[in-house]
């Protein structure tokens, strides 16, 4: 497995406090994969994807991009934040001018994209991700879901290689969460590799094709959905709790179970208990 | 021989100012007089000087908040804003950075008199949380930038206003000038309480007009500036 | 720097002390750095020294760090002070040595009993005492807003800075000074947002003129510093007029 | 079923907007129950509740409170401040003082409790809410779960009747937000009506004695919850999606489910099935 980004024993302190935010983390992320950075508050998700961007610069360790350890020289990092994009978790952080349309031209403003590749770009993204009808509505009139949406095509436009997202659904409703991971499944489909940082267990194991899961600034366990959550143990000693679907599955009688692959979605569920006991 | 070693040092001394007041980017702060600076005379008067136009800005607050109580969360939260409006990292003109005294918008936005309110708070919360400027020179510093500079930027907002109508640029220089008058004002401050040996007091006024004026007028400029890049959002907005 | 004040002041191990005590204590030491001689300002310079860094806790480099960035505005003045220009000729006067000389004692003096109480007593603390000294209470209710949700802002700003910076903004004079000022933009904005927010939550909880604050609270002084701050203001002011006056 | 507080064809338009916010609003909180207010951002929760406390008042309609109609005479309105205690979404909107000892005081103080009381009440808030260790800490230097602790633990002292929380779990990870329901548990045993504004359907099917759904201003479905998601074609229509153990539980075989109540929380499906299966 190739990694896109590697984090080397890289250790961080905030100026002003005792503690440490990442202890010596080291994690690679896959190339190509659905990642899922998983964690309490306060593990150290957000500092990582900061120093991903080179915004930080480890006070110790190194942070690699396809290999090659990250260059901290201006011009090359402008480089490297237009190919690795991130979406912050709050979109009124991320956001900056007044409407959808101005917004997602931002970025590509700034990298120096000509005029008429930026006008066909923004157009592009704005009916990819269905904003049309807002194009040209303040943002403070858009709901949340709709400035989530907004923030990722600002990302996207730029077409980075690598997507980090800092709790893309958090405080989003379920209808709104489901049209961005779908949003995200195209984009990934599409041949971006993405990583997201998540406290949702559920979503987690329903969405991603690898797992990491960070606790108190370290990266203590890595593996497929499957790998990581069958140390359910390990899983709950660090608070973690089980996602739900997979709870439910362990509680089902083995009579039922067999030694099918315990499903991730509650249509794989519905599927499998149908075929099997309809 | 005595003459090289003053002029080696002098030398010294100027080139570690330059490189500071250069490369530091808390130079704006650097206008604040810091504790003990001033002689205890000078400090008593500008207190003195200082105390009636707060006591005004005061009074103007009160009789607002006395009908709408609500209001008196309005301003505080302004002065969280002006804080962080001086707290802010501008490029300046000569390319290195630098942070703005927010007086001229925050004038404009909430008037003169209850910005000798803000203002002074904001320079006490510099003074007790960041260590820039002082107890004892509040009253000076308190003059110079919360209430010369809004009276300042504010006459010349509603005369440029009122002569030539025309909005941004009266914007620009009230946000300049009230940056350029806190510069000036705090320069005569100084060269009252440090006359120079030959030429008195105007001399001195020369020298640290002249030391300051490298961070200070690029400052006012690109303040300006900005407050005009502000205001034309606010209003499009 | 400001969170690391802050911070400071709030976990260092003379916060139970009594605040009144410690502004007491301070601004007598003020007003002695004010009159005395040099070697009486440098005395105090240490003996506050003491307090910061042996009573108080607080590690050496954060105040030396603090003393040095302060000293900013003296050296920037130096030049100033020291060189005299005279028909066309520019030398340094020994007058104006002397007289940094001096200043530099009674400034890092003043400084030190500064650093002392910003250091040492939490701003919650600091308005309770100037409560006390009967600073009308509308100040005392803008300041404590204003505190209240400085942090909250400064956070704001800097997040909306670190967003810019990972779009590619923030590089150059322009797109610098067009950045911040949507960063401005949008903090006012929120600012408004938030008073119509603080509003209602400070009406539900029976708000009607005035922000009601704690009542001061007197923390004990150990005699032994009691003891201290006592003999040493004497010991001072004996040196003082030992010097003055050559008993 | 007795209600605590009743809205009666509240309309209420904010100023300058076409739209209604609350529209011919009739709905009722049952008195010593634990309502949920169900609905997407936007459905006319949060003005539902500033209604409810009387910092609005409906432009047509009545609120009552016990049967009587809400006086919005100064004096009046303060006393039913005490009897409905709301705790906001964002508890920075809530908080002034610079301590949550301080904070949690500030009510009271405006209530004019004489000081030795108030000493009393707030220590036993703070010892009963955990915060001992953090009692001094300035409010800026806590977390959002603390800052949520604090705010709840301010309107309790003032021993409301009635508590209104908006979203009170949004933006917590799932420890903080398993925290907060056991102390709301609690609280509820003791004797104080419970309503919550949440968008969360899992939290409100296994919470809940009761559950309203909003939507557009108006109450659309009231009723207990296996009534309510029991009405799932109605539900769904609404784009409100089923809380996952409900669906969970519909998919599981008719023979493992046989004619029993759906079960409400991970650990009574897991009694269950273990009971019957095990």
């Amino acid at each position: 497995m190739k990694s896109i980004m590697e984090v080397d024993e890289v250790r961080y302190r905030y100026a002003g406090t005792d503690k440490e935010a990442l202890k010596g983390l080291s994690l690679r992320i896959p190339e190509g994969k659905r990642t899922a950075i998983c964690g309490h508050n306060g593990s150290g998700k957000s500092t990582l994807f900061l120093h991903a961007i080179g915004i930080y610069r480890p006070q110790s360790g190194q942070v690699r991009w396809k290999g090659q350890p990250v260059s901290y020289r201006p011009g090359d990092l402008r480089e490297l934040r237009r190919k690795v994009g991130l979406v912050f978790q709050d979109p009124e952080q991320q956001l900056i001018l007044n409407t959808p349309y101005e917004d997602i031209a931002y970025g590509m403003r700034n990298a120096g994209l000509p005029e008429p590749d930026i006008r066909a770009r923004t157009e592009r993204m704005i009916s990819s991700m269905g904003l049309q009808p807002w194009a040209d509505t303040p943002l403070h009139h858009l709901s949340l879901g709709m400035k989530k949406r907004t923030a990722l095509a600002g990302v996207l436009a730029l077409e980075p290689e690598l997507l980090l997202l800092d709790e893309p659904t958090a405080y989003l409703d379920r209808k709104s969460e489901g049209q961005l991971i779908e949003e995200l499944n195209r984009i990934h489909a599409e041949g971006i590799t993405i990583a997201m940082a998540t406290h949702d267990m559920n979503l987690a194991y329903c969405w991603a094709d690898w797992i990491l899961v960070m606790d108190r600034g370290q990266c203590v366990m890595a593996g497929t959905p499957h790998e990581v959550f069958g140390q359910e143990q390990h899983i709950q000693s660090l608070g973690l709790e089980l996602p739900l679907l997979y709870e439910v599955w362990q509680a089902l009688p083995s009579a039922i179970r067999r030694e099918a692959a315990p499903p991730r979605s509650i249509d794989s569920l519905k599927r499998y208990l149908s075929g099997n006991f309809g | 021989m005595k003459a090289r070693k003053s002029v080696s040092l002098l030398l010294l001394v100027m080139g570690f100012t330059a490189f500071l007041l250069v490369n530091e980017p808390q130079s704006a702060y650097a206008m604040h007089i810091m504790e003990g600076f001033l002689p205890v005379g000078w400090a008593l008067f500008w207190w003195a000087l200082f105390i009636p136009f707060f006591v005004l800005g005061l009074r103007a607050i009160a009789r607002i908040t006395r009908e709408t109580p609500e209001l008196k969360l309005m301003l505080g939260l302004a002065g969280a804003f002006t804080f962080v409006l001086s707290a802010l990292k501008i490029p300046s003109v000569t390319g290195s950075s630098s942070h703005p005294t927010g007086t001229g918008l925050g004038t404009v936005m909430f008037g003169p008199l209850p910005m000798s309110v803000l203002g002074s708070i904001v320079l006490l919360f510099q003074a007790v949380l960041l260590a820039h400027g002082g107890i004892t020179t509040l009253g000076a510093n308190a003059f110079s930038m919360a209430v010369c500079g809004p009276i300042v930027g504010y006459a010349v907002y509603k005369w440029l206003m009122k002569s030539t109508g025309k909005q941004l640029m009266a914007i620009f220089f009230a946000a300049a000038l009230a940056d350029l008058t806190t510069y000036v004002v705090t320069s005569l401050q100084l060269s009252l309480a440090f006359p120079a040996e030959s030429g008195g007091i105007l001399a001195s006024f020369v020298k640290f007009g002249g030391i300051f004026a490298t961070t200070q007028i690029p400052l006012a400029v690109s303040e300006g500036l900005l407050t005009v890049l502000i205001w034309n959002w606010l209003k499009s907005n | 720097m400001i969170k690391l004040i802050d911070t400071l002041s709030y976990s260092n191990a003379l916060r139970p002390v009594s605040p009144l005590w410690k502004c007491g204590f301070a601004a007598a030491l003020l007003l002695l750095s004010y009159v005395t001689h040099p070697q009486i300002q440098l005395c105090i310079l240490l003996w506050m020294l003491i307090w910061i860094i042996g009573y108080a806790g607080i590690p050496a480099k954060y105040c030396l760090l603090l003393l040095g960035s302060s000293c900013l505005f003296y050296l920037a003045s130096l030049p100033a002070l020291i060189v005299e220009f005279k028909a066309w000729t520019i030398y340094i006067s020994d007058n104006g040595v002397q007289t940094v000389a001096v200043l530099f004692c009674r400034m890092i003096a003043c400084l030190s009993a500064m650093l002392f109480i910003i250091l040492t007593t939490p701003i919650s603390q600091l308005l309770q005492v100037m409560r006390k000294l009967r600073v009308p209470a509308l100040v005392l209710e803008l300041m404590l807003i204003t505190y209240r949700f400085l942090f909250l802002f400064l956070d704001t700003a800097q997040d909306m800075y670190v967003a810019q910076r990972a779009r590619g903004g923030q590089y150059g004079f322009k797109s610098k000074l067009r950045d911040t000022a949507v960063i401005v933009v949008r903090l006012f904005a929120k600012t408004m947002q938030r008073y119509r927010g603080l509003s209602h939550g400070l009406i539900s909880r029976g708000f009607t003129d005035e922000i009601k604050p704690a009542p001061y609270e007197a923390g004990a002084l150990p005699l032994r510093f009691r003891l201290e701050m006592g003999i040493g203001i004497v010991i001072l002011l004996l040196g003082e007029s030992w010097l003055r006056w050559g008993m």
